[in-house]
């Protein structure tokens, strides 16, 4: 099960990465970006993973005490929470970015952003 | 020492001595040269008609207060160089003042008229002047090098830089003499005997055939005279000086008159043989032979 | 006093930051005050802190969120260094908000906010203990700039922005798996507790730590994965810039500091090494730069990679670290900021525009402040902080981290001093019109950096033994600055008189001789200051450096007082120098130079102090770490001054250009620096039995050969004043040689050249000076019987140039005579063969100087020319005075001397009968000579005058010319190239090979630096492969080591 | 060619660093100490039955400021980044929506802002939250403008709800620490009986706060973007 997860996350980091590392078009640079976030995340929830374990909310299944045997870890799935706004909040900025380069140049191409260097 | 009355007469007739022994060995090798060239040549004693004549001129000029003192440096570093220099072996009357200096004071002193004599012909404002003065310095400063290297291998020989004692110590017969224990010494310096007395083939700082006697050519009557005076002078000192250092010095006048003529005569022996070097020519020539016995001189005292 | 808890800046900060947001845009006045209150607001909670610590009123206190202790909640920790730092960062942020006033106005209540935020999660990241937390508050503060760096229009901000945002995505990313996997190997998230489990940490845990430490490094853009910080920081308006140069890359430094703890060993090396190959790539790169802001750039890249090598490379329980960190940071902190906001008001991109500044000198000065700061000058912050770096990396035999710590100050200097020369010497623009908000804080932060500079050198060891009182003089100076040419120069007199009358009094002779030179030195070439009109603007400040330099290595005790006396007079004679119309470039060689003999020096004592206790000089003799080395690299160090053989290019140009009372300064005085060191040291090695015959012997050939070659470049000049400069190179290589001999004769032989140089270059310089201003040209050959016109600069010429050819009776003869003998009795006879050869060459331009000048034909345009004013002739008679009872009576100072040296050099001394001198192997009476020549010239002068009386004078151009009367005196004047013969047999040996050598050097360094700032093609996605492949790179090198 | 080579090559050294870190990784049967912590003592201390929410809002609240202000901040950026003066900008033709969306979003739209209430009001005792329901109220905006390109979301009243509920949010933090255990302490209100609406002490109020801020924020920045394109076209 977690193999699985953690596999999935692993594949999907690395692919948001290349994509990141080689396309030139920037909105897919950024769909790279979001994919490489997502992989992140389900890493994130994996780790938390605790093998039987339910959702961390407590109610007639888990009861009100000692619950600790019968749940996950709460403490990744707060962690995504917070991740993803922030991954959220990244990705809006970067197409802004992406917007205003666009609007500037009209071209998405990465390589045409030279202007600066050495 | 001290400079009593009786001391400083006796140095002035010393010096008498030596300027009329200048003037006549000079008119003596003139004659020399003139007869090597198939010439009658002038009478020995030219020289004295020639001063008596320079010293009566009447009309005289002068370019400025540099170019009036000009001789009076020249004259005076020829006479210097007689007053702090030993001549007679063992007599207290004819060492002068060699007691306020060392052979390096007579090394050094050269300069004073040399220097005097370029800021005088220089204020003469004649370009000839300036050029002959140029060319002179530049030869100058390698003939020195070897010099230098055969008195320093003397003083290590002798541990001294005192004059009356490298002659005391060569006193005994002619083993004794540097020319004998340090011949190297003693040719590197009689080779650049030959720049120091300026005959051919390093005779191109005066260069008497196209420009008027070099740095002189500005000054006439009195002041040739005295320049002349000083030449006479200068001739007989620095003779002496290298027959002090080389070959024995001397211990009477006879000697000292014989070993000086022999010495002067050198220069102009080969003077009359060689053809004349262009100024980079004997710069560059003073650096190879005579460096060389030079080096050698010093690592064989090692 | 009750304490403000820290919480309250994360609360004030959102609180004001959302209501701003209601503001909207009509009252953008009102939230750009509340945003200064809130600035100010977080300002005083961190100083009151600051304060509260600093003075154990109050210890560090945690501060818990949610009303639970860690690990199970959040926690902030405000200790001293938390203090520290937020301090640091919270001033920059509110004298930022002030200096962009217009632009965070124009850009809206939007803008202000996010500037607030981006401070307040500056504040967070120094605070928190959560890993986690840190992590979102980065973002925070990514974000923030991401939004900041837009606030400048066009699209290179925008395309910069969007590569900042890659970076810092990808950095982000890696952060969080390490942060998750921490969690995931330590149960915790808080950094105390994942501390506390380091030691029985798996590997997993192991790397991930390394992941994390591995963001923050990848934060502080180590060289080469850096390409994105570059860009902002060219691209981004200055203010931004100038606050993620301060405060983001401090706050990012301590997060490093912070996370350390979590760090094996091994990892900090390679910290250290990360922060070492930044400091120096980027500072190589930077040589090449010719825009500011980028420039900037890499100077910043450059310095945060040393503060990370430093929390490397010191092991923090070091007494000294935090003094070395807070240093070196402070120093970077105010500096860089300060420069980046005047590029903000100078406007200009190209370095060579700069120029604008003079139009407002104290923004001239804050900018000259800044980039020494930089370079590590005292008495700047940094300079301290380099100090005790070099000393503690070296006692803890970490010389190969010190030389390349070394290496890339040295580039740093490179193009930062070259900016500073075009900035003083180029042709001003125009300057735009300086806002006084944009202004006020620049010149808070001036004062700041020289508070601070006080401050930490008084924490220092032994800091607290710098005699500031010489820069309270310069201060003085400066400040009145305003008033007319002589009343300064009467201050500046009575100030050097003032040093005199302090450290003259019971100085040990050999001292004396020195405090005299650089002092009595001092006084005699600033009278002829009188002679200038007007303000002489910034002259004297310089002049005072440089003397007070002087005078404080006269009296340094210890390694660090000379040091600092040792920078301070180097940075002085750099301004002097560069005042000379033409001197922009010769001043910068001069400076590169003498900064590489100052790392060299500051190297040697770094080793010096290496299993010794206490940095007193005395230290140098008992060198402990390869003595011959560390003594070698000091030689060299001082050799830089003295311009020995390899090290003398400088010289000609430096004090050739300089103004006319400015060349006998640097040349008769401040070469003396270098002798006075060397002095020292030889001194420290051990007197005449030394274990170091083998660095003296070398030390002599050197020496020989830096005569020769001196004396023969001298010959071949037509300049006047590059003449006397070189032939200052060939005197300070006889004083070199002599000094070598290491014997009582040879000592004796170097004090009298010392003695005699600095008399007679005087006088040289200050009538050649005198003509060259009188006439406005430097080449002789334009020049020619002045004699007429000038007597009395001819005859103190003349003196000149006897003492200098060593002609009896004058001082100069001293020289010679003792030199023969202590060469013949150390019986290094070829190289004093050469010196000879040396000194007769010497002859040749001795003459030409005297003779193109004063003598041969005087030219039409120079007829009415007057003599030189009185405040010339003045100094030189006074020194002829001098040379003259020298000449005549040596034993006064030759005899104190011998006794002074008989300790050091026991055997064989000068043995003095009355006035005549006695050694093994000669003797010499200076005043019988005196006499006997004295009376014979003035007798053969009677001689000839009664002889020629009736001569008189007569016109110029009278003269024996085959019966032509020459029209020009220009035809007649015989000077120019007038040792061609001698050029031509010897001219091989000053072909300009070592320059050639040097050129070759400087080339070679700048090409491998623009061959290697290639990488920056500026495409962002290859920055962001460069990133990746930083870490991957690393991580192999990390891992296959454990 | 060589640049993908070499970049896929860089990625299989990265590929390498995670195998490393995850080979010592499986998924554990016991929880950590601190998880386990908080299951035991949560429902004590915080009062929440979601101990997600409880670590969110409380254990963690400071990190849940900082996502709120990132939020905030993006949307402060992306309004005076992509800022257009609005001159007399030429419309393009209104894009008739089909009638499906009409009608869909008209039924809809009211619905979904409930359930996004609904979502934020019960975070801490049901899956969901603040940003959860925050979220969903931003997709009401989406289908407004789905439906209407024209559609004006009013500016200040967004921003006024964005403001407030953030100043809120921190006051609440600083009551927290005058009447409770420090910044962001839950305690100032009763925590109530355990299971029921009004209960966990502030934690309801934090995040119907969050939540409100959440939707207005991304319905900011949605309709930012909305902005630039109309005057695109």
């Amino acid at each position: 099960m977690e193999t699985i997860a953690l596999i999935t996350s692993f594949v999907l980091i690395l692919i948001g990465l290349y994509g990141i590392l080689s396309q030139k078009n920037i909105l897919k640079m950024i769909v790279g970006f979001s994919l490489f976030d997502t992989g992140l995340h389900v890493l994130i929830v994996t780790v938390g993973y605790i093998r039987g374990g339910t959702a961390p909310i407590l109610d007639q299944v888990t009861g009100t005490s000692n619950v600790s045997d019968k749940i996950v870890d709460p403490i990744p799935q707060a962690l995504v929470l917070t991740a993803i706004v922030i991954g959220l909040g990244v990705t809006a900025l970067m197409l802004a970015y992406a917007l205003k380069m666009y609007q500037e140049k009209q071209s998405l191409d990465i390589r045409d952003f030279k202007e600066l260097k050495w | 020492m001290e400079f009593t009355v009786s001391k400083i007469l006796w140095t002035l007739l010393g010096l008498f001595i030596v300027l009329n022994w200048g003037l006549i060995m000079g008119g003596t090798m003139r004659k020399i040269v003139a007869r090597v060239g198939k010439r009658y040549g002038i009478p020995i004693y030219q020289p004295y008609i020639d001063l008596v004549k320079n010293y009566s001129v009447r009309s005289q000029i002068t370019h400025g207060v540099m170019f009036y003192l000009g001789p009076v440096f020249r004259l005076s570093g020829g006479v210097g160089i007689f007053l702090f220099l030993p001549l007679i072996f063992g007599s207290d009357h004819w060492s002068n003042f060699s007691f306020s200096g060392d052979l390096i004071l007579i090394l050094y002193f050269q300069f004073f008229g040399m220097l005097g004599m370029a800021l005088g012909a220089g204020e003469g404002g004649h370009p000839y002047s300036a050029i002959g003065v140029s060319r002179g310095l530049s030869q100058f400063t390698t003939i020195e090098v070897p010099m230098t290297l055969a008195v320093i291998s003397l003083a290590v020989q002798y541990n001294t830089l005192s004059i009356s004692e490298i002659v005391a110590a060569q006193q005994g017969g002619l083993a004794n003499w540097t020319m004998v224990t340090n011949p190297f010494a003693t040719v590197a310096a009689m080779l650049s005997l030959l720049g120091a007395f300026g005959h051919s083939p390093f005779d191109l700082v005066k260069a008497p055939n196209e420009i008027p006697i070099g740095p002189p050519t500005e000054y006439h009557a009195t002041y040739l005279g005295v320049l002349r005076t000083n030449a006479a002078i200068l001739h007989v000192v620095e003779a002496a000086l290298f027959m002090n250092l080389f070959f024995g010095g001397a211990t009477n006048w006879f000697e000292l008159i014989l070993k000086t003529f022999l010495i002067y005569f050198w220069s102009v022996f080969v003077g009359v043989v060689f053809p004349r070097f262009r100024i980079e020519q004997s710069v560059q020539w003073f650096l190879k032979i005579p460096l060389i016995l030079g080096i050698i001189a010093i690592i064989v005292v090692l | 006093m009750d304490f403000i808890s820290p919480i309250n800046v994360v609360a004030v900060s959102l609180g004001a930051a959302f209501f701003m947001g209601l503001l909207g845009k009509k009252a953008q006045t009102v939230s750009y005050i509340l945003l200064l209150g809130a600035l100010l607001f977080n300002t005083i909670v961190s100083g009151q802190w600051l304060y509260g610590l600093a003075t154990n009123i109050i210890d560090a206190q945690q501060v818990y969120t949610a009303g639970f202790r860690p690990p199970f909640s959040i926690n902030l920790l405000m200790g001293l260094d938390e203090a520290v730092i937020t301090t640091l960062v919270n001033i920059v942020g509110l004298l930022g908000a002030i200096y962009m006033a217009s632009g965070l106005h124009k850009k809206g209540s939007g803008s202000q906010v996010v500037y607030l935020v981006l401070i307040m999660s500056l504040n967070v990241i120094v605070l928190s203990r959560d890993l986690f937390n840190i992590f979102v508050f980065l973002e925070v503060g990514s974000i923030a700039t991401a939004g900041l760096i837009i606030m400048q229009k066009g699209i290179n901000a925008v395309s910069a922005g969007f590569k900042y945002m890659l970076a810092t995505g990808i950095i982000a990313s890696i952060m969080l798996i390490g942060v998750i996997f921490i969690y995931r190997f330590t149960g915790t998230l808080n950094l105390d507790f994942v501390m506390q489990s380091h030691p029985v940490l798996k590997q997993g845990a192991l790397i991930s730590s390394f992941l994390i430490l591995m963001a923050i490094l990848l934060e502080l853009k180590p060289f080469p994965a850096n390409g994105w910080a570059l860009d902002v920081y060219e691209s981004a308006h200055p203010g931004i810039s100038a606050m993620l140069s301060s405060a983001v890359a401090t706050a990012n430094l301590f997060v490093l500091y912070k996370f350390t703890g979590m760090a094996g060993e091994s990892l900090m090396y390679y910290i250290s090494l990360i922060g070492l190959v930044t400091f120096v790539g980027s500072n190589l790169l930077g040589i090449n730069q010719t825009n500011a802001r980028r420039m900037l750039g890499y100077s910043s890249i450059g310095q945060i990679g040393l503060l990370v090598a430093i929390i490397g490379l010191v092991p923090h329980s070091n007494a000294n670290f935090k003094l070395i960190f807070i240093g070196i940071l402070t120093g970077h902190y105010f500096a860089k900021a300060g420069l980046f906001w005047i590029a903000g008001i100078v406007k200009a991109q190209n370095i060579k525009e700069w120029s604008v500044l003079r139009n407002r000198p104290v923004l001239l000065f804050l900018f000259l402040t800044f980039v020494l700061a930089l370079t590590g000058f005292p008495p700047f912050p940094s300079f301290w902080g380099k100090w005790q770096l070099v000393m503690g990396l070296s006692q803890q035999g970490q010389i190969a981290a010190v030389i390349a710590i070394l290496v890339g100050s040295f580039f740093e200097v490179v193009y930062l001093l070259r900016w500073a020369g075009y900035s003083i010497k180029l042709e001003p623009g125009k300057l735009p019109e300086v806002k006084l908000s944009q202004f006020i804080p620049v010149i808070l932060f001036g004062l700041g950096i020289y508070a601070t500079g006080y401050f930490v050198s008084q924490a220092t060891n032994f800091g607290d033994t710098i005699n500031y009182i010489p820069l309270v003089v310069v201060a003085i100076l400066l400040v009145v600055d305003f008033l007319p040419a002589y009343i300064k120069n009467s201050l500046s007199i009575l100030a050097t008189g003032w040093f005199a009358y302090l450290l003259i009094p019971g100085q040990d002779t050999l001292k004396l001789v020195f405090t005299v030179i650089f002092l009595v030195g001092g006084i005699l070439t600033l009278i002829p200051g009188f002679h200038v009109k007007g303000k002489r603007a910034g002259f004297y400040p310089s002049a005072m450096l440089m003397f007070g330099g002087l005078a404080l290595l006269i009296e340094a005790e210890n390694m660090l007082q000379f040091f600092f006396a040792w920078e301070i007079m180097t940075l002085g004679s750099y301004f002097l120098i560069i005042r000379g119309k033409e001197s922009m470039v010769h001043a910068f060689s001069y400076m590169l130079f003498s900064v590489g003999g100052a790392y060299l020096i500051l190297l040697g004592f770094g080793m010096v102090s290496v299993g010794n206790t206490g940095l007193s000089l005395n230290l140098l003799s008992q060198i402990k770490f390869y003595p011959v080395l560390a003594m070698a690299l000091l030689a060299v160090g001082f050799m830089t001054k003295t311009a020995s053989l390899g090290l003398h290019i400088w010289l000609p140009g430096a004090h050739g250009e300089a103004e006319s009372d400015v060349s006998p300064m640097v040349s008769a005085i401040l070469l003396k620096a270098g002798v006075f060191g060397l002095v020292l040291l030889m001194l420290a090695a051990g007197g005449e039995y030394n274990n170091y015959q083998g660095l003296f012997y070398t030390l002599g050939w050197i020496g020989a050969l830096t005569a020769l070659v001196g004396n023969l470049g001298a010959v071949f000049q037509e300049d006047a004043k590059r003449l006397l400069a070189y032939s200052s190179i060939g005197q300070l290589g006889y004083i070199l040689f002599a000094f070598s001999i290491m014997s009582q004769l040879g000592w004796l032989t170097g004090f009298t050249y010392t003695i005699n140089h600095f008399m007679f270059k005087a006088i040289l310089f200050l009538s050649v000076g005198g003509i060259v201003m009188r006439l406005g040209t430097h080449n002789m050959y334009e020049m020619g019987g002045l004699i007429k016109k000038m007597p009395f600069s001819f005859i103190a010429v003349l003196i000149g140039i006897i003492t200098l050819a060593g002609i009896p009776p004058l001082s100069g003869f001293s020289g010679k005579w003792l030199f023969y003998n202590a060469v013949i009795m150390k019986g290094w006879y070829f190289q004093g063969a050469i010196i000879f050869f040396a000194g007769t060459i010497a002859f040749l331009y001795c003459f030409k100087l005297i003779y193109s000048i004063f003598l041969g034909q005087l030219k039409d345009n120079h007829r009415n020319v007057k003599e030189l004013p009185f405040w010339y002739l003045l100094p030189q008679y006074i020194l002829i005075l001098g040379i003259m009872v020298f000449s005549a009576k040596p034993d006064l100072i030759l005899k104190p001397l011998g006794t002074a040296l008989a300790a050091a050099f026991p055997s064989n001394p000068l043995i003095w009968e009355g006035t005549k001198a006695l050694s093994q192997l000669g003797y010499w009476d200076a005043t019988t000579i005196m006499i006997v020549i004295g009376t014979m010239f003035v007798i053969l002068l009677i001689w000839l005058m009664l002889m020629s009386r009736k001569a008189q004078n007569v016109k110029q151009f009278n003269i024996v010319y085959a019966g032509e009367r020459p029209e020009r005196p220009e035809l007649t004047h015989v000077s120019h190239n007038i040792y061609a013969g001698y050029n031509k047999a010897l001219g091989f040996l000053v072909a300009p090979g070592i320059t050639g050598f040097w050129n070759y050097a400087t080339n070679l360094v700048e090409s491998i630096g623009n061959f290697t700032r290639r990488i920056y093609s500026g495409n962002g996605q290859s920055y962001a492969i460069h990133l990746v492949s930083y870490i991957v790179v690393v991580f192999i090198i990390y891992i296959s080591s454990i | 060619m060589i640049r993908n080579f070499f970049i896929i090559l860089i990625i299989a050294g990265l590929a390498g660093v995670f195998v490393s870190l995850f080979w010592e990784f499986g998924a554990s049967d016991t929880l950590t100490p601190l998880a386990t912590h908080y299951a035991n003592n949560g429902a004590a201390e915080v009062g929440a039955p979601n101990l997600v929410t409880s670590i969110v809002v409380t254990y963690r609240g400071l990190d849940t400021l900082g996502e709120v202000t990132i939020l905030f901040l993006v949307a402060a950026i992306i309004s005076f980044f992509l800022k257009v003066e609005k001159k007399g900008q030429k419309m393009a033709p209104p894009r008739v929506s089909s009638e499906i969306i009409l009608t869909a979003s008209k039924l809809l739209v009211p619905v979904v802002l409930v359930l996004g209430i609904y979502v934020f009001v019960n975070g801490h005792l049901t899956p969901g939250g603040g940003f959860q329901g925050g979220a969903i109220i931003a997709t009401a905006f989406v289908l407004l403008l789905m439906a209407n390109p024209r559609f004006e979301l009013n500016h200040r009243i967004i921003a006024a709800v964005e403001s407030v509920s953030g100043m809120a949010f921190v006051l609440v933090g600083v009551l927290g620490i005058l009447l409770a255990g420090g910044f962001l302490d839950n305690k100032i209100l009763p925590l109530g009986h355990f299971g029921k609406l009004f209960s966990a002490g502030a934690i309801p109020i934090i995040y119907s706060l969050v939540g409100l801020k959440v939707g207005s924020e991304l319905s900011n920045i949605l309709s930012n973007f909305q902005d630039v394109q109309k005057d695109e076209l």
